[in-house]
């Protein structure tokens, strides 16, 4: 069912503004104690009661899936349960502090930041976190600005070039365009992993960097890693991880491990901070100790004596900021509470029951799964079927979808991570949906969703006649 | 076993039976046969990490974080303990928001999408401009991104970026980091009490010149007053006018596109968000000019199947995830839910309660700076400029100490300088301020 | 959407308990260190784990009309808006105590307590309140076991007849049952109010008392009330005020001025403490002096001098307790917030915009509205509807209906209180669903509701073959 | 205006355009012109009560609350400070749950009537008898209602209600305003060390005896014994046996139906409510044979019109608002927020969880009792009875004593005899009873 605008809700009242909007309903001016040359003259918005505000809130809040919804199989996303427990700790009121209070003064921040890092380091297998980059993107960021770091500091500041496998999640290209950099990008061989001769190939004394996601995008571990790394290094490069896939390695392996120098994680997927319909998330970044001094200012350790026990200080050769201040506070709260919920058990349970749940869903579709032996995702094939319909006719079946289209070296790709978080009995269910649509003809695919609160959408209007305000609409119609 | 779970994650809900009746289907033994790790890098250790139970890990984070001080913060510089209604946390909790995914499914997406639709609306009335994306980071990546986006939309070979010359670090840091994979460089004009030195800067553009960022409020409190001639200047040297500022703030002062702005930036978090140790929400607004080069993502307006209203993120083919190292930013993950609290926060306010927020900003500031003023030792020079929420206090002691005794008293204030204090008023209660006075004449005494 | 029952979630964990209970899935045997023959052999319930818990009550909640779906006019009940703030304060930790705590160590828990009792005194106009009664008809108990309390003391123990209008609450009749009382029913006269004649006629040495809604269930000012006073208190009886309608009076009348001795308030009513899908309510009973020493033990009271401010005593003559502690204290709090918030103007103002809502509402409706001048509800007619029907059929339109069938005295009843919370636009949505369903045939209200998750519900079928439990339904099935 | 809203309600959505459209609709100038109340009686005064913002309005509230002591309860006797999961808070306040009314239209209320079905369910399986209502107010008026259903199904005309000697206050003396209307008469039966003194109860129990209530665990903690032996002699005299307990505690002890209790009545909410200054909910279960007889709401399965399982309220003509004065009970609003907490925490816990709940109430209360009866000057007589969750401890000083020097250490325990303290170990942390050991082992010395 529709829900109207704020601004359609508040028809007789949807002007504070000068006299001249009386026409349109109520003007409230702008009154100001400031001389009038410095304030705008109306405020147009919508005036409205709790009571209309928490009934509309509420009905858009029913037109969202969410993970309480069902089960939410985006790969390379981690849809996990997200405890609701983490929302209290964060919302306690002991976590709100000013970013410039004095380090006396919260040193509770300053410790739970240093276990976390602890914690990451860890997990990783890393010697050093920041915690500071607010999303994985800006975490790739800080890596890639890391790298130009240390190699500028080594007198090696030609190097220019960042590898990519072709495979690899969008945000790897574009960071590494955003550094400066020209991306070198890496074909896969036909198992559906880095292709060891275009690397040779691809590497040189202008490699500043190879980013990799390891299992890959298609769930597969990169069983070259060892050489892989050693070929990365010979020619004086830095090894990238992408942690958008840790949650398939927890207590199996460890990036540190396989020879990679530098890695985000996404506490927003790993550690199942929620998603929040977009982020707030948290891209902590660990590097091995060379890496170190390169990391973001400012940083937290445990003091050396002194009067506190926690202080923040600059790294020797720090890049600066990537954010204002120390990135997502009260994401990183959640994730420390997660990761302590769990503790080493409980974290490598999550993985290994990742994984099977993939390999038992996978295991129930009719749809061709090509490359295996994957991990915690996999890639199914659409086949004759457009896999962009098939997400949509999928939602009928009051499943979310997989992520559908990529990576492009499947056809008609169906990229499907389950996470631990699903029973049997639910896998169950969607399968059924999978195959029940696996069945069905175009016409049926073409027209879905039919059952959703909204039916398909035309995105060619969207972008063609671009409507990005309420006002827009208002000029439009 | 859920309820005295032991081992083992807490949130999956494998029952013995179906795990075995899984690996059966699968073929294999065991959970680890799954694993294709070689051994070589195989991690047969433990991270040392205890678990706990749910109530353990709720006193753990607790007791942790109550070595935080209690203080009455008059901090401000960007981050204020604006009440946030209660109506904001019970709504915006629900999980359908906050547990959702980007909206990449728009037909099960809408209430977000609307939402969002909502959040851009508010900052197109704000800002006057005509675009407004659904969320960067922070006011420091948004500043980064605007500097990218005049890199990419200028017109002229130029590389110069100005900034003024008291721009906080994190902001100034962040920005150069940003533009350090383009050609621009980063560099200040003079300003006096937070305002920009309209004659120096008229001196330092030149046509090399890109971009010129200015705040409205200052990081000092005061109301720039040259914003026009600043947006002329930008428009001579077809320079992009790039204007740092906030949702309360806009609510009363001179709107942005009246003055010539290109860009707006800021942090629209000091609505939704308490201070939050710095964690905010990147403002994004612009002209539509730059429809196709904006960074960040946008939700418009479509048409369903039946040709209602629905809405869908559009032209996303500026993105990363489509356009990869030709996308107008690497963003992907961004702050939509921080963005949902702010617009419904901005809602519970409605314009009247934006309007007298503001206002007694200004009125408040004015008041205690006059109170100060009134002490022996404290000179509020509050009379030469206007003041939004904060001001810039003198103190005839070294401002260390009086902020350091004030601390003690419970109070954190800003020190600015040797024998200066910034102190901001938003956000603390009558009676907190009256304490707070109480307390600084106490110290300076 | 169909939801299972948490039992039928957990098809293979239905059961802890002895071996025998093998064959239906795993047994959990009840282990103990108790001895064998003081405890039980087996437990069966589901056993499931949280994101299943989350995703069945998210699931439950989607299938609920509630305040924040939109209107909700059931008349007599008061569907306000309830203030997420009030939430959060009966959340606080520190109103979390034990009720044995030492007065001394919960002087924060009295001292709200008094200030509740003193809100409620003067909104009332009683001079002394009790906060114990758990809901309104718990408080209409107290009002009658303090009634025959003071006739016993008075030598008057013979008094045993309670008159009560035909139009009154059903809660009214059962509760002075319950008190040991005769029922003498009132008619109304033609205007819908108390008939004067038969009530003269029915007062005798035998009546203890009178209980009275005013305004009525038809929303009628029980003009004549004074004369009604003045007739009970004449045979000696006491009139008691029933607190269902005072939304309709803040800061215009006081039950306390109009001549009654005792009164309940509800306070999930009047003050907007949430219904919560059938309680927790409260029900504080305010009297006069008089009655004042036979009040429920202990109240609370400002201690003169001493170590504490605040503390509890037994009136003299106190009836004793009718709830195990001081009732329910975490909806008090909730009353006290919203009382504390509105104030005297908010109050006046929330009881003058329900009056206008209702009078306008009805001025838009179709359906006669047979009595009047109404304040904060209005009984209307469905004539020649089915009323029930009327009220099925209103839920395809996407509003909650009104209470019907009652009171008696209008046909077909249709009872709306639209309350102070909505707003115009939502009235005419109210008024243009009343009016559709108004125009439409026998055949369609008969099969209404078709657009509800659950269409009509067989009654008759729950009530001849009651299944009260899943393990019903597993015998049944 | 609502954002800086100063007067009239702000739960009112009306604009001025609205009001004005309303009153003319109606025909009236002002709404005070549709109140019918007569001069003589109307108030013009003022209730002298301030209006606040939201903001203003929880720091009062807190402030006053702030007035509590933090104090570690032992004080147990039916009401435990359990640790209540995070997921029963976030999805109980879902306001669909919170604001919903009674499901008198049970085609929009399904998620609610499901709950309570489910909770009706959780109670069967705990008693073992087949009928449970969806909520009372709290233990004491449930015991109430279950006095007065005995006076209604008795078979004999007796009119004698038996009842434990150490019942605690609350409960009798709600007990005795129930059966007020009545002809019943509440006796006592002599206890040691909580447990019915059988051969005393025996000889007590006649043909006059319409109810036997009993209590397990007593009030002191303590396991009951003989309850089969308590079952019988009610069944004897034809009597109703009505057995008073809690969730937890009947996961573990013995099945009620198991022991011929005809009635079970308690406080179901030792799970779902942390400790509430008494707010409850009467669990309230007995045998089919009173189906009719039962008070309370019942919701049962039954069919839509498509022919799908759909829940409703049913036998409502047992309840007051359909049969009046003839009704079971008066009971209208009664605790159906606090059963789908019970009913949720249960759920988080599972069958595992709660059993392993109720066997950490025996074993830590045997170990809390051992290490006190170790103290010089304390005696813990915990080997001569089984014990759930609290025992009574002898203490040579004067108990009132012992306890006023333990609240100063911030722990409050129950003074139940004049050498006597009541000690609880349910919901308190393993480090808090080792402070509290520490704390007596001060007091005592």
């Amino acid at each position: 069912q529709y829900e109207p605008l704020l601004s359609e809700k508040d028809l007789t009242r949807v002007a504070i503004g000068d006299a001249d909007a009386g026409e349109e309903g109520e003007a409230t001016r702008v009154d100001s104690p400031l001389p009038d040359d410095l304030t705008r003259d109306s405020l147009e918005l919508p005036e409205l009661s709790e009571p209309e505000l928490a009934r509309h809130y509420t009905r858009l809040s029913q037109m969202i899936y969410g993970i309480d919804s069902g089960p939410y199989p985006l790969g390379s996303c981690t849809m996990k349960y997200n405890p609701k427990f983490t929302e209290d700790v964060a919302a306690l009121p002991s976590a709100a502090v000013h970013p410039d209070r004095s380090e006396r003064s919260i040193q509770g921040t300053l410790e739970l930041l240093a276990r976390l890092q602890d914690y990451l380091g860890r997990i990783g297998g890393m010697d050093a976190v920041t915690l500071q980059p607010p999303a994985g993107a800006a975490g790739e960021f800080v890596g890639i600005r890391v790298a130009a770091a240390y190699h500028e500091h080594n007198g090696e500041g030609h190097r220019d070039e960042v590898i990519i496998p072709e495979s690899a999640h969008g945000t790897n290209f574009a960071t590494a365009a955003l550094g400066g950099y020209d991306v070198v990008s890496l074909p896969s061989n036909e198992e559906g992993r880095v292709e060891l001769e275009a690397l040779e190939a691809a590497l040189s004394e202008n490699t500043a960097a190879l980013m990799l996601t390891n299992p890959n995008t298609l769930g597969l571990f990169e069983r070259d890693i060892e050489e892989i790394a050693e070929m990365v290094h010979d020619v004086g490069g830095l090894l990238y991880y992408d942690g958008a896939n840790l949650n398939a390695l927890l207590g199996r392996a460890r990036p540190g491990d396989m020879g990679f120098d530098v890695m985000h994680y996404n506490v927003h997927k790993t550690f199942a901070t929620p998603h929040g319909g977009g982020g707030p998330g948290a891209g902590p970044v660990g590097v091995v100790e060379d890496l170190e001094p390169f990391l973001p200012a400012p940083r937290v350790r445990e003091a050396n004596g002194g009067d506190v026990d926690y202080e923040l200080f600059d790294p020797d050769h720090t890049i600066g900021h990537v954010h204002g201040y120390q990135g997502n506070w009260l994401v990183l709260i959640k994730a420390f509470a997660y990761i302590a919920r769990l503790g080493d058990d409980g974290l490598a349970d999550a993985s290994a029951k990742a994984v099977l749940n993939a390999n038992y869903l996978a295991s129930q579709l009719e749809y061709d799964v090509p490359y295996e032996p994957f991990h915690h995702e996999f890639v199914a094939s659409a086949g004759e079927q457009d896999a962009a319909d098939v997400a949509k006719r999928m939602l009928d079946y009051g499943v979310h979808p997989p992520t559908t289209k990529w990576p492009e070296i499947v056809p008609e790709a169906l990229m499907t991570e389950p996470t631990e978080i699903e029973s049997k009995e639910t896998l169950d269910r969607l399968a059924a949906a999978f195959n029940a649509v696996a069945e069905e003809g175009d016409e049926v695919l073409e027209d879905a969703p039919d059952r959703t609160t909204a039916r398909r959408i035309d995105q060619t209007s969207a972008a063609r006649n671009p409507r990005l305000s309420w006002q827009a609409l208002t000029d439009d119609e | 076993m859920h309820g005295s779970h032991e081992t083992g994650s807490p949130y999956a809900p494998h029952t013995d039976d179906g795990r075995t009746a899984m690996l059966e289907a699968v073929g294999v033994e065991t959970a680890a046969d799954l694993f294709d790790i070689p051994a070589a890098v195989a991690f047969d250790d433990e991270f040392g990490i205890d678990a706990r139970t749910e109530r353990e890990t709720r006193r753990l984070v607790r007791s942790v974080l109550e070595r935080n001080d209690e203080l009455t913060e008059l901090l401000g510089r960007g981050h204020y303990g604006y009440y946030i209604p209660s109506l904001v946390d019970h709504l915006a909790d629900r999980s359908e928001f906050l547990t959702s995914y980007t909206q990449y499914q728009p037909e099960v997406s809408q209430g977000f999408l609307q939402a969002l639709f909502e959040y851009q609306s508010l900052l197109v009335e704000l800002t006057g401009l005509e675009i407004a994306n659904c969320s960067m980071y922070d006011a420091a990546t948004a500043l980064g991104e605007a500097a990218t986006l005049a890199d990419r939309v200028r017109d002229t070979s130029g590389h110069r970026v100005l900034v003024p010359d008291i721009l906080r670090e994190g902001r100034r840091s962040t920005l150069e980091n940003y533009v350090a994979g383009t050609d621009l460089e980063v560099e200040t004009y003079p300003t006096a009490d937070g305002n920009a030195d309209l004659e120096a800067l008229e001196e330092i553009v030149d046509e090399e010149t890109v971009m010129i960022y200015a705040e409205n409020p200052t990081i000092r409190g005061t109301i720039e007053e040259n914003l026009s001639a600043i947006g002329e200047s930008a428009a001579d040297a077809e320079a992009l006018f790039v204007l740092g500022s906030d949702p309360v703030a806009l609510s009363v002062l001179q709107r942005p596109a009246d003055v010539g702005a290109d860009v707006v930036i800021g942090d629209a978090s000091v609505l939704g968000l308490p201070t939050s140790y710095g964690m905010g929400l990147g403002l994004f607004a612009c002209r539509d000019d730059y429809l196709r080069q904006v960074p960040g993502r946008l939700v418009g307006a479509s048409e369903d199947a039946t040709d209602r209203r629905a809405f869908t993120l559009t032209l996303q083919t500026r993105e990363q995830h489509i356009r990869r190292e030709r996308a107008t930013s690497n963003i992907c993950t961004n702050q939509a839910w921080v963005a949902l609290r702010t617009a419904m926060h901005a809602a519970t306010l409605g314009p009247t309660g934006m309007v007298e927020l503001a206002n007694r900003g200004v009125r408040r500031a004015d008041e205690v700076a006059q109170r100060l003023d009134d002490l022996e030792g404290v000179t509020a020079a509050v009379h030469d400029r206007h003041h939004l929420r904060e001001f810039v206090a003198h103190v005839d002691q070294p401002a260390q100490e009086v902020a350091d005794a004030l601390e003690e008293r419970g109070f954190a204030v800003h020190v600015v300088g040797e024998h200066e204090l910034q102190l901001c008023v938003a956000g603390v209660t009558d009676e907190q301020l009256d304490a707070f006075v109480t307390a600084v004449s106490e110290v300076v005494r």
